[in-house]
């Protein structure tokens, strides 16, 4: 059974993962927390059930991710790049606001009630994996999320626009000195951003039930899983989110209570003894 | 050479002008006198509201308000923002509530033990998050803050806290809070006063400090960190104590609303009352000491009057980018820049 | 969805309007002895509860419409003052006082949870109106957070736990497991679950507790698979509930169980959320739709045409509160609060749910409860009724901690 | 007769050194030069003697005593003191009240004289933000300078202003330097200016030290000419 619950652990900690990875790359290069991160993974979820209740789960992972990244968009050309040179901390309030707006209009749009969205059919059920009836959904969004995990590294590693991703995050001013469009990197990484946070809202769709709080519900823990993997660091943002899944569902296995208090604790000690996260670069 | 890159600083747009600095004690002394003429103006509200109920909107919001200015403390003499006030305000509330119902103590001292157990929090959460500045200090407030709300919603707290029940405050009639009783207390004007003199003499409090030589340290923190410490100043004891000093405004506030309220539960421990009251002290402009308190006011008019179908948090997410975006001082900010502009025309 | 965003946006704008007309009209206090009697319904209007509180709203309204068409009470019409809320309390308590001192409202109805009832409880005295609750199950509110003048017209959790435990032999399974929420309400569940269980010769194999809003349910199921449970008792509510059912679905855990019993877990609005999934399953029910008394099917009826819909236990359990009210005001004689307050102590009325009394200790009125199982009718899923409890078997003794 | 020295100062970052033994002794009443090309270590090494920087192995000391583990407050009240590369002013405050409340805090007797040094008497009352920026250079040495302090260590006071301005600049050092008998060290770009200004110089190359001594002799060593001075000098 402990082989089981690890799966659990790693299950939360897949979507964690994928949800974290986006809010860290917005988060990295424009240095602001984005407070409508919890939002936009809401809409996503949303999204996702009106897509597959009309046309099916497989069409609705295509057509969120495409969807948020328009959003993504919007939220760079309306308030990333007009107010760039604002203080990051007015940006993430900004953010903030934006979050309790969209939050009431997912209600306006698909009311409050609880909300549940099916598993593709050949994904319902259990499947059995290493001695273990396992739910094969759970089993489906681990591969998904470490597929995308790797398709999201090798992406920054080996292409130009990657590794421009990758010296912006580092050193915005510079990256523009040397000749980076620090502007188009900056639309794809909000866009990108985006998308994954839709992506995680439509693989969350089945695993957990919708409802108008379930984007605050994360919102604080993904941002824990931000700033303890290290400002910047995409790479530092996943194997937090993986681990902070993990250990969550753990201690949930000793005492349910405490577990509600590991993401605070976690970050607490973190920022005490590494004030710049995991991995984070160093801020002078 | 000098860049002008966007730091975590909120300063540089947010906090409009700089207050004024030391040793000039005869605008501090007519500070204080016009801050005693607005106090005794004031009790006068309960003649002029009259009605019950608009009177306990007025309370409410006096009340939130010393929540709000001890928010904007911080973010005017130091540039961070806190998203762990509520904690504060809640564990003061809690502090009242547990001393009257749990221990018998009179609703007076219950108040002082309350403000007593915010402060005390404060200085617990101080000494962990001070050092930190931007973002660091943000998450780490709103952690903490959100991890005593955890552990006061957790089922072996339930005797002291009520858990998600919350607590309802009970103590003997013959027991009185400064000479009111359990009904009086709820009695918008009656218990006018003793929020009234606890916000005006707060704000009073903050805004000499603000003026002091020690306020001109902090401002000299926020302004730049490490060349106060290469000018020989500690810099973590100063944030600390105004750290401290915040939030024992707040928990003043948290007092007061246990007592008037007659009534505690786990949101106002919560995230969203701390990003409430934030989100009001910004609409108001955290540059004037009043600015968190017009805020304050504002916010809960709008509560009263435009929550018609839970579309509040649509309101005031727009009127936030709003303000945030066309008038980062908030209202009391820009009308300040109109008055300086206004006057440089003239000149 | 262009519709509904129509109608949302519609929405807005009608709220809009309305908050300016509230704005512009500012009437005062009622006279309380000839102009109509004024009751304020304070739902929530957002948050997971909004649905209830529309449907409470509704209840509320056939009530009125019918007794107006009556002619009223003594001649007085009954006006419902529609106001909202958020479930917080300090709103709740808010727009309660704005209700009383400026709409002037004597009743209020239509609250929902318990910590906005034990809030607007400490209150009611010094506002001087009386709440009739039809939604917060909270023993507390009969207990430490009672007041005179406040009705508890639901059922408490005891009361319902007390009906599923006296019939607890009635189902299979022998080895039970208790997922319950980690909150009052779900450890009291779990006490008196577990000491029915063991008078009933039943063994209970695992506790657990999740705390409120859990999403993922994922180790409290593995954790349940692995207990050799082939029954459980689950106490989770909203969305923590739909959650777990779902979550339950997808690890197969149905098949190793001969009962599941939730504790208002599955409930008539979660139907179609939660699907075919939920059959078989049981649960407590408060209100039988299709109870066979003449006041319920008329009920049944006028609600129906009023609303569209089938009425299920809020609806219900908001109409006799009404029922309740109206019984008491014509008992006074007079829509005091004081008065009516005095009149309603041990005041039997006849129902929708049966004959139902207001004990004048506490203020709970004694009714009958059952235990019904989740089954597909013609219609979609419905409650059968399987067992019907008594009042005298499920309700316990006044709590000492009340005292009025 | 030194006041302050640092011996065998090494800061690594991760594998790269940046400052690898290098040895430094200041004496009161002279102005001590530090140049290099870009890369050479010389932030560093100045960051590693005043302590924002903790060396990774060597020692700083003060009047004789080991001080390489004190705080950078304990420091300034012992009377070492140092200016920033970037401007590091308090932006918002007045230039009066910045300077007076770092001069409540080091005992500065003598306040009006440094502002009248330094030119400043006729922006006392502006907002530091809004007076331009070789003034703010000029403010930014004023706070350096507060309190008598015996060691002065000066991160490229010259930064950014133009020729004009950068005389002056290095002539108020040296003249504070003199009258107030302070050990001054100068980290400088401007090579010309050092020669000019300086007592003593030491040529700071990839972390070592390529050469030190009086300016003339600086100027003469073939390691300097052809490592640094080559095409410049």
């Amino acid at each position: 059974m402990n082989a089981a619950q690890l799966l659990n652990g790693v299950a939360l900690g897949s979507l964690l993962m994928v949800l974290s990875s986006g809010l860290a790359m917005i988060y990295g290069l424009r240095g602001v927390a984005n407070f409508a991160h919890g939002a936009l993974y809401m809409a996503g979820a949303y999204i996702a059930y009106s897509v597959s209740d009309r046309a099916g789960f497989w069409l609705a992972l295509l057509v969120v991710p495409l969807a948020l990244a328009v959003l993504g968009v919007v939220l760079e050309l309306a308030f990333f790049r007009p107010l760039q040179h604002r203080s990051h901390i007015e940006l993430g309030l900004i953010t903030f606001g934006l979050a309790l707006m969209a939050e009431r209009l997912v209600v306006l749009i698909w009311g409050e009630s609880t909300l549940r969205v099916n598993p593709p059919e050949f994904l319902q059920g259990t499947t059995s994996f290493v001695g273990i009836e396992y739910p094969s959904y759970r089993l489906a969004i681990i591969v998904i999320a470490v597929l995308l995990a790797a398709a999201l590294i090798v992406w920054l590693r080996s292409t130009s626009i990657g590794l421009h991703i990758r010296a912006a995050s580092q050193d915005i001013e510079t990256a523009a000195i040397m000749g980076i469009n620090v502007d188009r990197v900056s639309l794809v990484v909000v866009a990108v951003g985006a998308a994954l946070a839709g992506l995680a809202g439509a693989l969350a769709a089945p695993y957990i039930a919708l409802d108008p709080g379930m984007g605050n519900a994360f919102l604080i823990t993904v941002l824990i899983v931000v700033v303890v993997g290290g400002i910047g660091s995409i790479a530092g943002a996943m194997i937090a989110g993986m681990g902070l899944g993990i250990i969550q569902t753990v201690t949930t296995v000793w005492s349910p209570s405490l577990a509600v208090v590991v993401p605070y604790a976690a970050l607490t000690i973190v920022l005490l003894w590494r004030p710049t996260g995991l991995a984070g670069k160093r801020v002078s | 050479m000098t860049t002008t890159a966007p730091t975590d600083d909120v300063t540089e747009t947010m906090v409009a002008v700089p207050p004024a600095g030391p040793g000039r004690w005869k605008g501090t002394l007519v500070g204080l006198g016009i801050a005693l003429a607005v106090l005794l103006a004031g009790l006068a509200v309960p003649y002029v509201v009259t009605d019950t109920y608009r009177m306990s909107l007025v309370v409410d919001a006096t009340i939130l308000s010393l929540l709000a200015i001890g928010i904007g403390f911080l973010a005017r003499h130091l540039g961070i923002i806190s998203l762990g006030h509520g904690a504060f305000f809640g564990a003061a509330a809690y502090g009242v509530g547990i001393a009257t119902t749990n221990w018998g103590w009179s609703p007076t001292t219950a108040v002082g033990f309350g403000i007593l157990v915010g402060t005390g929090i404060a200085l617990v959460m101080g000494l962990l998050v001070v050092r930190a500045s931007g973002f660091g200090f943000l998450m780490l407030t709103l952690a903490l803050s959100q991890a005593l709300y955890a552990l006061s919603v957790q089922t072996s707290a339930r005797p002291l806290t009520g858990a998600h029940d919350g607590k309802l405050l009970s103590y003997d009639r013959d027991q009185t809070f400064l000479g009111l009783g359990q009904a009086d207390v709820m009695n918008p004007g009656l218990f006018w006063p003793m929020a009234w003199v606890a916000l005006t003499v707060c704000a009073t409090l903050l805004w000499v400090v603000g003026r002091s030589r020690f306020g001109t340290t902090l401002e000299g923190i926020r302004e730049n960190e490490e060349r106060m410490r290469f000018s020989g100043y500690g810099t973590f004891g100063p944030r600390l104590v105004a750290f401290v000093l915040s939030g024992a405004v707040a928990s003043v506030g948290g007092a007061l609303f246990a007592i008037n309220a007659g009534y505690v539960s786990p949101d106002i421990l919560g995230f969203s009352k701390a990003g409430d009251s934030l989100i009001a002290a910004l609409i108001g402009g955290f540059g004037l000491l009043v600015g968190p308190i017009v805020g304050t006011f504002l916010f809960v008019y709008a509560q009263a009057n435009f929550n018609f179908g839970g579309n509040l948090h649509l309101f005031t997410g727009m009127t936030l980018i709003l303000v945030l975006v066309f008038m980062p001082g908030g209202i009391t900010g820009t009308f300040q820049k109109l008055y300086h502009r206004m006057r440089k025309g003239r000149r | 969805m262009k519709r509904r965003l129509l109608a949302a946006a519609s929405a807005v704008t009608l709220a809009t309007t309305m908050a300016a007309c509230g704005a512009a009209s500012d009437s005062s206090g009622g006279d309380s002895e000839d102009g109509p009697i004024k009751i304020a319904l304070i739902p929530p209007t957002s948050g997971a509860l909004a649905q209830f509180g529309t449907d409470a709203v509704k209840g509320w309204e056939t009530a009125v419409r019918l007794i107006n068409a009556e002619g009223g009470i003594d001649g007085r019409k009954i006006e419902l003052i529609k106001k909202s809320s958020d479930a917080d309390p300090a709103t709740t308590l808010r727009v309660a006082k704005e209700a009383v001192t400026q709409d002037g409202a004597q009743f209020i109805g239509a609250v929902m949870t318990s910590p906005e009832h034990g809030a607007l409880n400490a209150q009611l005295e010094g506002l001087g109106a009386m709440s009739f609750n039809a939604m917060g199950k909270d023993d507390a509110l009969v207990g430490e957070q009672c007041s005179p003048y406040a009705v508890h017209v639901v059922q408490t959790t005891s009361m319902d736990v007390n009906a599923l435990a006296a019939s607890l032999t009635e189902l299979p399974g022998e080895k039970w497991a208790i997922q319950a929420v980690d909150y009052a309400t779900g450890h009291s569940a779990a006490e008196t679950f577990k000491a029915a269980a063991e008078k009933a010769g039943k063994q209970v194999v695992l506790e657990q507790f999740a705390p409120l809003n859990t999403t993922d349910f994922g180790s409290y199921i593995t954790k349940l698979k692995g207990s050799g449970a082939d029954a459980v008792f689950a106490v989770e509510f909203g969305a923590d509930g739909v959650a777990f059912v779902q979550q339950a679905e997808q690890f197969n855990l149905d098949a190793q169980l001969k009962t599941v019993l939730g504790l208002n877990m599955v409930s008539e609005p979660l139907f179609e959320t939660l699907g075919d999934s939920i059959e078989g399953y049981y649960n407590n029910v408060g209100y039988d739709a299709a109870g066979d008394n003449e006041l319920n099917k008329e009920f049944v009826e006028a609600y129906t045409e009023d609303h569209g819909s089938a009425p299920y236990y809020v609806p219900a359990d908001n109409y006799t509160a009404a029922q309740i009210l109206f019984a008491a005001i014509e008992k006074a004689g007079s829509s005091d609060p004081a008065e009516v307050s005095e009149a309603i102590k041990d005041l039997t009325v006849d129902t929708v749910v049966g004959e139902v009394t207001v004990r004048g200790a506490d203020g709970q009125v004694l009714r009958d409860s059952y235990l019904g199982e989740v089954v597909k009718g013609e219609d979609g899923l419905a409650f059968d009724i399987l067992t019907n409890t008594d009042a005298g078997v499920t309700t316990p003794e006044p709590d000492s901690a009340c005292k009025f | 007769m030194t006041i302050f020295e640092g011996r065998g100062l090494t800061v690594r970052y991760g594998a790269h050194v940046a400052l690898e033994g290098v040895d430094i002794a200041l004496e009161p009443g002279v102005v001590h030069g530090v140049i290099g090309p870009n890369g050479a270590g010389k932030s560093t090494f100045i960051d590693a003697l005043s302590g924002r920087k903790r060396p990774s192995a060597g020692t700083v000391t003060f009047e004789g005593a080991d001080i390489t583990r004190r705080s950078v407050r304990w420091r300034r009240g012992k009377g070492l003191s140092r200016s920033f590369q970037r401007t590091s002013v308090f932006g918002s405050m007045t230039v009066g009240d910045q300077l007076e409340m770092v001069a409540r805090r080091n005992d500065e007797q003598d306040l009006d004289e440094i502002v009248s040094t330094l030119g400043l008497d006729a922006i006392r009352h502006q907002v530091c933000s809004e007076i331009a920026y070789g003034t703010q250079r000029s403010v930014d040495l004023a706070i350096a300078l507060i309190g008598r302090p015996k060691v002065v260590l000066l991160d490229e006071p010259c930064a950014g202003l133009v020729h004009d301005e950068s005389v002056r600049m290095l002539q108020h050092v040296r003249d504070v330097c003199k009258d107030r008998d302070v050990a001054a060290l100068l980290v400088e770009h401007d090579v010309e200016g050092v020669f000019r200004t300086c007592d003593v110089i030491t040529v700071l190359d990839l972390g070592k030290v390529l050469a030190s001594g009086a300016p003339d002799e600086v100027r003469a060593d073939e390691n300097v000419i052809r490592a640094y001075l080559g095409s410049a000098a």
